[in-house]
């Protein structure tokens, strides 16, 4: 179910990038599109029933089902590279609002 | 053998004479203009040494060389025609805005007509080839025309990769580059023969310039360098034949499409694949020939002319008989020496007016008289008219085509042969006769060692004109080893299918008949000399040489009758401008910097992805 | 050699003087024929040694030069022409030698008659090669038919297959629609209407000989009795069977000669573009129609 | 050999960056050492290679930690990535100020997409590469086209760890190799149910590879790019994502038949419509940027079909012309003011020696023989025939004819000068500037002569140089010295 919901989310994330010339609101589309991606990656990771992974005096068994922890690091690190592209493009942003004045990629003119 | 005196040795030494000469001319532009005179010189000695060595093997490198009887044949037209030329650089030198790149590309494209016409590997053919194209391509543009050498270039590249392609496919089959072995192993497999025939036929067809791909002659040579073009008409439009005569007559695909003939059982049974190249060669003849009655350009009328020739080598080389490969064989070898001469004699009349438009022209005999002489020579031999060379090879091609009985072929054929009349006294009468235009007053004859080669190649075509047997004995040779028929040559005579001839005796009588003429001239009262001016103009006073000149639209009436025939030249660029049009539309379909739009296509294509992979 | 030379010298001085004296002939009855009394028979005889005895004008070396080539390469072709049985060079009259070597002279005519820097000359020499277009195309086409029929070039050849039983091997009656078309040719190779137009004196004083006078037009003169011969005599040796005896020839030469010149009476004259579409129209087709019928059918073999 | 020298190629760029960071002022001579680290640790990793090596970072055993892998084919990529870098960077060094951090992380990233064994890893080293581009190309003063980059180059790569995620979820591993081995004793038919990853990943990688559809940036961010960052987009950048599409699609890509057609339609379209493109243009720069595009379409067509160590001999041919190349049309355009080709006839003549590099690498980029084109093209072609595939190189040959025709376009319109039906003169160049670094001029020069020599040398010393193996011969002619 969560799996659907990011699949959603990230095309939502995409329809905003089709459909928007403003360049918050694709920045913001490009983060919907993140999100959802993150969420399904940590959803496969999920494992009906399971534990988390971590070993502590309660569950010392190795045959105990986990949860899949591996999702859940390299999600984190997505994170992170999305956080400084978002960064990037924020920066970008700016400068091009500096430049043309306007948010508007349309109104940028140029070819 | 040693290696000092070898194929390898010469194609080596021209390539490092190639960087000889482009080292000298940045020190001294004559002496790198010499090198190139001395090396095809050399060149030319050294293969002519070599003809006792024909069939050996040698090689360098990987690149394997082996000097056949019809590679040294065109080796030593080719070193011919360059030599020849080459003295004409002397004088260009500072015409050309690269003149050690023109030194240097010069003896490249020496080197790589060498290396092609003696390689013994399909590859080596290639490389060498391309390095013909190449090195030419650079020229090319040091004229008149930076877009001919684009226009060159594809339609080269269309026909040398054309032939890669057939290269490597039959190497994928045969496992060897070896022509001969590959040829052999080709006319045993109908699909590898036709796959042989198709690809090196195109570059073969390309090359020589047969309708549809006649339009770079025009382009390169009308605009290339004034010396080159004679290289480029005279030499190196001849290796098409070369790989026709591959394709054709060594592998030999007449016999392989043998039993895929038209008319079989008559005297014009022919495979279908030679009907086409028959069929291509005679439309080029007329193309060719209309379009050289249109032109006001002396270069491009000539570039025109060796379409027209360009039909009749094909011609003879794909009706496969011996006496037709034998007349396309002097028929390249009769208009390479013409065609280098003519367009030299162009060359003359630039060195010293600065233009070859005709009807800028004029009355240049009485400036120029030896050039008139040259190109006058040369054309006769263009034209088929004794005592020249080309009308042995014309003769042999007519007499081998009313033999097969093919009517059309026949009819073009002899519309070329009567259309050459026309294009060619067009600039006999527009540059050398008629009025002499007062700026052209001080002209005076072309220099001594420009006189040289233009003499030299018109006493051969004479030469070969009177006693043609000294070459066709040769060209019966190769016809043997390529497995056909020889000439049937007796003493000075030539047999045909349906006659003889004697070109010595018919040469022997013209020079009685002229006698008469001078002694019958001589016998009588001497004629008052007169002024060119001093003409009948129907009592009215003209004082205006230029006005008083005929050349520009010569043949005004005849064009107009064809003048909204369908023309391949539009037809080619109306394809280019597509092929443009749809670059941009990629451009700014795809690259619109419009993110939403991009991603539009990139959602677009995954799902085209997912859907396509799922099917 | 030296016979086949000296054979030669004498064809040559038969068809001098049997032109030119035809030429005459032809001029008087012309002149019947148009209500005049017409000059006496001998009269291109004397035309022609007045303009040689005469002193012209030159335009350059060249104006001379090509006088003598015309008329050498004419002679020449002359001399290799079989008359009557006799051949110079037997075996070596091949077809194409005439075609090509009467060109020769075409040429040097053509060279000579520019050189003089006159733009008439330029214009009729202009349309000279034009109209040769026209007519050479469909008289080498119904040539090709002929020499594939009988597998050989050779005019004597031609003409002895010919002979071999009376009129009925003549191509004239083995191919009725080849013959038409070289006829409509031969028209346009002595330049008679309606394909004069290269002379055409009232438009551009007679072309290529608008320069010339004294012993240069006397030549050209010459050149022209000859060149007339030599296309006379191939279309009577290609079509009518040549001739085993010499009245038969003088006869077959003049019916051909003097119906070309009774047509020429009553026609008009072409434009020049006017005459190549209808060589390529009409005779070519004819032409062609005939070819086929040799190659394919075997007819007329 | 010493292994570790295989993560040093990673970690010392990267060190140098943090170092930059602290110490500004020296960033140059910290680049310098990276850059000169690299070059000297691939030169010795090639000089020491025996056979293949994975390393494991931290010791981690595969499947549970990162390695990297450095096999031939990486071999080759680090040497070609490391010295094309140096190169571009010793041309352009007038560029680097105030970019060198970022330099040094994208030689690290880059490094790393080559090195890497790990899909995630890759994915990482991906995104930071992009994002090192993305920066770098905010030097051409045009925010909008690197903000189009940015929103493209995100959502590939987006699409690209999409794919991954995939992927773990079927086979529960990352490590390249580790997967291959699962797929063979998986008894389910994979390539059905790979679709999906797949199509995720080579969209994702397309879109870096410069591949149509996907490659919308392409023209914007490099028509008016500079020697530095123009040149390692088209040389640099792209080798390295052309490498690891390559490694994917040798290891992983188990395709159907018809996902196999989808994938070469795209590729060979792109081959196809980028060079028409590329004929329709005339602007220098625009004229290289679509024929590397068109080239990106070539190589990874190539790898499709499994001819690896053709469509490696195309790449490196690519990248070394097109680093010469695109160098000096930017220097072109940016002495004279414009790239328009009908505005610099003859501008080689100011320069000749830098007009010989040009042409030298022009002629090898279309396949030339002479030149090391031409052995690339024919090992291409004969691989392709060899594979019975026949329609493949019907289409790259017609292709040829119109790259040449641009090619060549370019080539005489920048030596002569002149109107059309006018005679080239050399005074007619007058006015236009191609000034002399020394710098520049060597390393075009020795690129020039290199091109040559191995366009040539093949020719008289290999007897099988049609048909050799660019891999082996790595490590036979290289790593056996």
């Amino acid at each position: 179910m969560i799996q659907y919901f990011s699949i959603v989310l990230m095309l939502v994330g995409i329809y905003g990038l089709l459909s928007q010339r403003n360049v918050i609101k694709l920045i913001a589309a490009l983060n919907i599109f993140e999100i959802g991606l993150n969420l399904f990656i940590v959803s496969i990771g999920f494992v009906k029933d399971g534990l988390v992974p971590i070993l502590t005096s309660n569950n010392e068994s190795s045959a105990m089902l986990y949860v899949d922890p591996l999702p859940h690091a390299l999600v984190l690190t997505s994170i992170v590279i999305g956080v400084g592209v978002t960064a990037l493009a924020l920066a970008l942003a700016k400068k091009m609002h500096d430049k043309y004045g306007t948010y508007d990629m349309d109104e940028m003119g140029g070819k | 053998m040693d290696f000092i005196l070898s194929v390898p040795a010469i194609v080596v030494g021209l390539f490092a004479a190639a960087v000889l000469a482009y080292l000298l001319t940045k020190a001294n532009k004559i002496l790198g203009a010499l090198i190139t005179v001395l090396g095809s010189g050399a060149a030319l000695a050294a293969m002519l040494m070599l003809k006792g060595d024909i069939n050996s093997v040698q090689s360098l490198g990987a690149l394997g060389f082996k000097l056949t009887d019809y590679g040294w044949f065109f080796s030593v037209l080719m070193l011919l025609i360059f030599f020849s030329v080459s003295f004409f650089n002397l004088y260009w030198m500072k015409k050309i805005i690269h003149p050690a790149a023109y030194n240097f590309l010069y003896l490249v494209a020496l080197a790589g007509t060498v290396g092609a016409f003696t390689a013994k590997d399909f590859i080596g053919l290639f490389i060498f080839w391309e390095t013909i194209v190449w090195a030419s391509m650079f020229i090319i543009p040091f004229g008149k025309s930076r877009n001919a050498s684009v226009v060159y270039y594809a339609f080269s590249a269309f026909g040398s990769l054309s032939m890669l392609f057939g290269i490597l496919y039959l190497y994928s089959k045969t496992g060897s580059f070896d022509i001969q072995y590959v040829l052999e192993q080709a006319s045993m497999n109908t699909t590898y023969a036709l796959v042989a025939f198709i690809t090196i036929g195109i570059a073969g067809l390309v090359k020589i310039g047969v309708f549809p791909f006649h339009l770079w002659l025009p382009k390169a040579h009308g605009n290339a360098p004034d010396t080159f073009s004679p290289i480029l008409s005279g030499g190196l439009v001849k290796a098409g034949g070369f790989a026709a005569f591959l394709a054709v007559i060594v592998m030999p695909s007449y016999k392989v499409f043998a039993s895929n003939a038209l008319f079989l059982g008559r005297e014009l049974a022919m495979p279908v694949p030679n009907y086409i190249l028959v069929f291509l060669g005679a439309v080029s003849i007329v193309v060719g020939t209309l379009m050289a009655i249109k032109s006001e350009d002396f270069k491009k009328l000539i570039a025109y002319s060796s379409v027209a020739n360009g039909g009749y080598i094909i011609i003879g080389i794909a009706i496969a008989d011996s006496l037709s490969v034998g007349g396309a064989f002097m028929h390249m070898f009769a208009h390479a020496l013409a065609s280098a001469a003519a367009f030299l004699s162009a060359a003359a009349v630039v060195h010293r007016t600065g233009t070859t438009k005709m009807s800028e022209l004029g009355g240049l005999i009485h400036r120029m008289p030896l050039t008139y002489l040259v190109y006058l020579i040369a054309i006769i031999s263009m034209a088929g008219i004794p005592p020249m060379s080309g009308f042995i090879s014309k003769w042999m091609l007519f007499q081998s085509m009313i033999g097969k009985g093919m009517v059309f072929t026949a009819a073009a054929a002899f519309f070329g042969s009567i259309g050459s009349f026309l294009y060619v006294f067009r600039p006999l009468s527009a540059v050398f006769l008629g009025q002499l235009s007062p700026k052209h007053e001080s002209v005076k004859e072309a220099p001594f060692l420009m006189q040289v080669p233009m003499i030299g190649l018109s006493l051969l075509t004479l030469l070969f004109g009177v006693f043609p047997n000294i070459v066709l004995r040769f060209i019966s040779d190769i016809l043997k080893t390529a497995g056909l028929d020889g000439l049937t040559l007796n003493g000075l005579v030539i047999s045909g299918t349906n006659g003889q001839l004697n070109p010595s005796l018919v040469s022997l009588i013209f020079g009685i008949g002229f006698f008469i003429a001078l002694i019958i001239f001589i016998i009588h009262p001497k004629s008052r000399k007169v002024d060119l001016m001093d003409t009948y103009t129907a009592s009215e006073f003209i004082y205006t040489p230029e006005l008083l000149h005929y050349s520009y639209a010569f043949y005004a009436p005849f064009e107009r009758l064809y003048e909204n025939a369908p023309s391949t030249e539009k037809w080619y660029a109306a394809l280019i401008k597509k092929i443009e049009e749809a670059g941009q539309l990629v451009s700014y379909t795809f690259f619109n910097n419009k993110p939403r739009i991009i991603v539009f296509w990139m959602v677009c294509a995954v799902i085209a992805l997912l859907w396509g992979g799922s099917l | 050699m030296i016979t086949g030379i000296l054979t030669g010298f004498g064809i040559l001085l038969f068809a001098f003087v049997w032109q030119t004296s035809l030429d005459g002939i032809n001029r008087k009855i012309v002149g019947r024929f148009q209500k005049r009394i017409g000059p006496k028979w001998y009269q291109q005889f004397r035309d022609i040694f007045k303009a040689l005895s005469k002193t012209g004008v030159t335009h350059g070396w060249v104006f001379d030069f090509g006088v003598m080539m015309a008329l050498g390469g004419i002679m020449a072709t002359v001399m290799f022409l079989p008359v009557v049985g006799y051949s110079a060079f037997p075996g070596m009259d091949n077809f194409f030698i005439f075609v090509y070597l009467l060109a020769v002279g075409m040429l040097g005519m053509a060279m000579s008659s520019v050189g003089s820097g006159n733009p008439l000359a330029g214009i009729g020499v202009m349309r000279a090669l034009t109209q040769m277009v026209g007519y050479e195309v469909p008289f080498m086409i119904v040539i090709l038919g002929i020499i594939f029929g009988h597998n050989t070039s050779s005019l004597s050849e031609l003409a002895a297959i010919q002979q071999a039983s009376g009129i009925m091997t003549w191509n004239l009656v083995k191919m009725p629609i080849g013959t038409v078309v070289a006829y409509i040719s031969l028209l346009g190779m002595l330049g008679k209407k309606p394909f004069e137009t290269f002379i055409a004196p009232a438009e551009i004083a007679s072309g290529p000989m608008v320069e010339y006078g004294g012993k240069q037009l006397g030549m050209l003169m010459i050149m022209h009795e000859f060149a007339t011969f030599i296309e006379v005599t191939l279309f009577v040796t290609l079509f009518l069977g040549g001739a085993t005896t010499l009245f038969g020839f003088i006869a077959k030469y003049f019916v051909v000669y003097i119906l070309a010149s009774l047509i020429s009476n009553a026609l008009a004259r072409f434009k020049i573009d006017q005459v190549i579409k209808f060589y390529y129209k009409v005779p070519i087709t004819l032409a062609i129609v005939q070819a086929l019928m040799v190659v394919f059918l075997g007819w007329g073999v | 050999m010493n292994t570790s020298f295989i993560i040093l190629l990673i970690a010392v760029p990267l060190g140098a960056a943090f170092l930059s960071v602290l110490v500004k002022k020296l960033g140059k001579y910290f680049l310098g050492a990276a850059i000169g680290f690299n070059l000297a640790a691939s030169g010795i990793l090639a000089y020491d290679y025996v056979s293949p090596v994975i390393y494991e970072i931290g010791g981690f055993k595969p499947p549970y930690g990162i390695s990297l892998v450095l096999d031939e084919y990486s071999l080759l990529g680090i040497l070609l990535l490391n010295v094309v870098f140096a190169l571009i960077a010793i041309m352009a060094c007038k560029y680097i100020k105030k970019y060198e951090v970022v330099l040094s992380v994208a030689l690290a990233a880059l490094n790393g997409v080559i090195l890497t064994g790990d899909l995630f890893n890759l994915f990482v080293f991906m995104e930071i590469s992009a994002i090192a581009a993305y920066i770098l190309t905010t030097m051409n003063k045009n925010i909008k086209y690197t903000f189009n980059y940015l929103v493209l180059g995100t959502l590939g790569s987006g699409l690209l760890l999409f794919g991954i995620a995939v992927i773990y979820n079927m086979f529960g591993s990352l490590n390249i190799m580790d997967i291959q081995n699962r797929m063979a004793i998986i008894s389910y038919p994979v390539a059905g149910a790979l679709v999906l990853p797949l199509a995720l990943i080579f969209t994702g990688l397309s879109v870096e590879a410069k591949l149509l559809p996907f490659s919308g940036w392409a023209r914007g961010v490099l028509k008016d790019s500079n020697s530095l960052v123009g040149t390692l987009i088209v040389s640099a950048f792209s080798a390295a994502v052309l490498l690891a599409f390559g490694r994917l699609i040798d290891s992983l890509f188990v395709m159907s038949d018809s996902l196999l057609i989808v994938f070469t339609v795209v590729t060979v379209g792109t081959l196809i419509l980028a060079e028409i493109a590329a004929f329709s243009k005339k602007n220098l720069r625009e004229i290289l940027l679509f024929s590397s595009i068109a080239q990106s379409g070539l190589v990874v067509a190539l790898f499709l079909q499994g001819l690896k160590s053709a469509a490696l001999l195309v790449l490196i041919n690519n990248v070394i012309s097109k680093m010469i190349l695109f160098t000096l049309a930017a220097k072109i355009g940016e002495d004279n003011g414009t790239d328009k080709l009908e505005d610099l006839k003859g501008v080689f003549l100011k320069n000749k020696v830098l007009g010989f590099g040009f042409t030298a690498a022009a002629m090898s980029l279309i396949g030339l023989p002479l030149f090391f084109g031409f052995i690339a093209k024919a090992n291409v072609l004969v691989s392709l025939f060899e594979a019975n595939n026949i329609w493949l190189p019907m289409v790259i040959l017609i292709v040829s004819v119109i790259e040449g025709a641009y090619v060549v376009r370019m080539l005489t319109t920048l030596w002569n000068t002149g109107e059309e039906g006018e005679l080239a003169k050399a005074e007619d160049a007058k006015q236009y500037k191609l000034t002399n670094k020394v710098r520049l001029t060597i390393i075009i020069t020795i690129a020039a002569i290199a091109i040559v020599a191995a366009g040539i040398l093949p020719l008289l010393q290999m007897n099988d140089w049609f048909n050799f193996d660019i891999l082996s011969f790595l490590t036979d002619g290289l790593g056996g010295v």
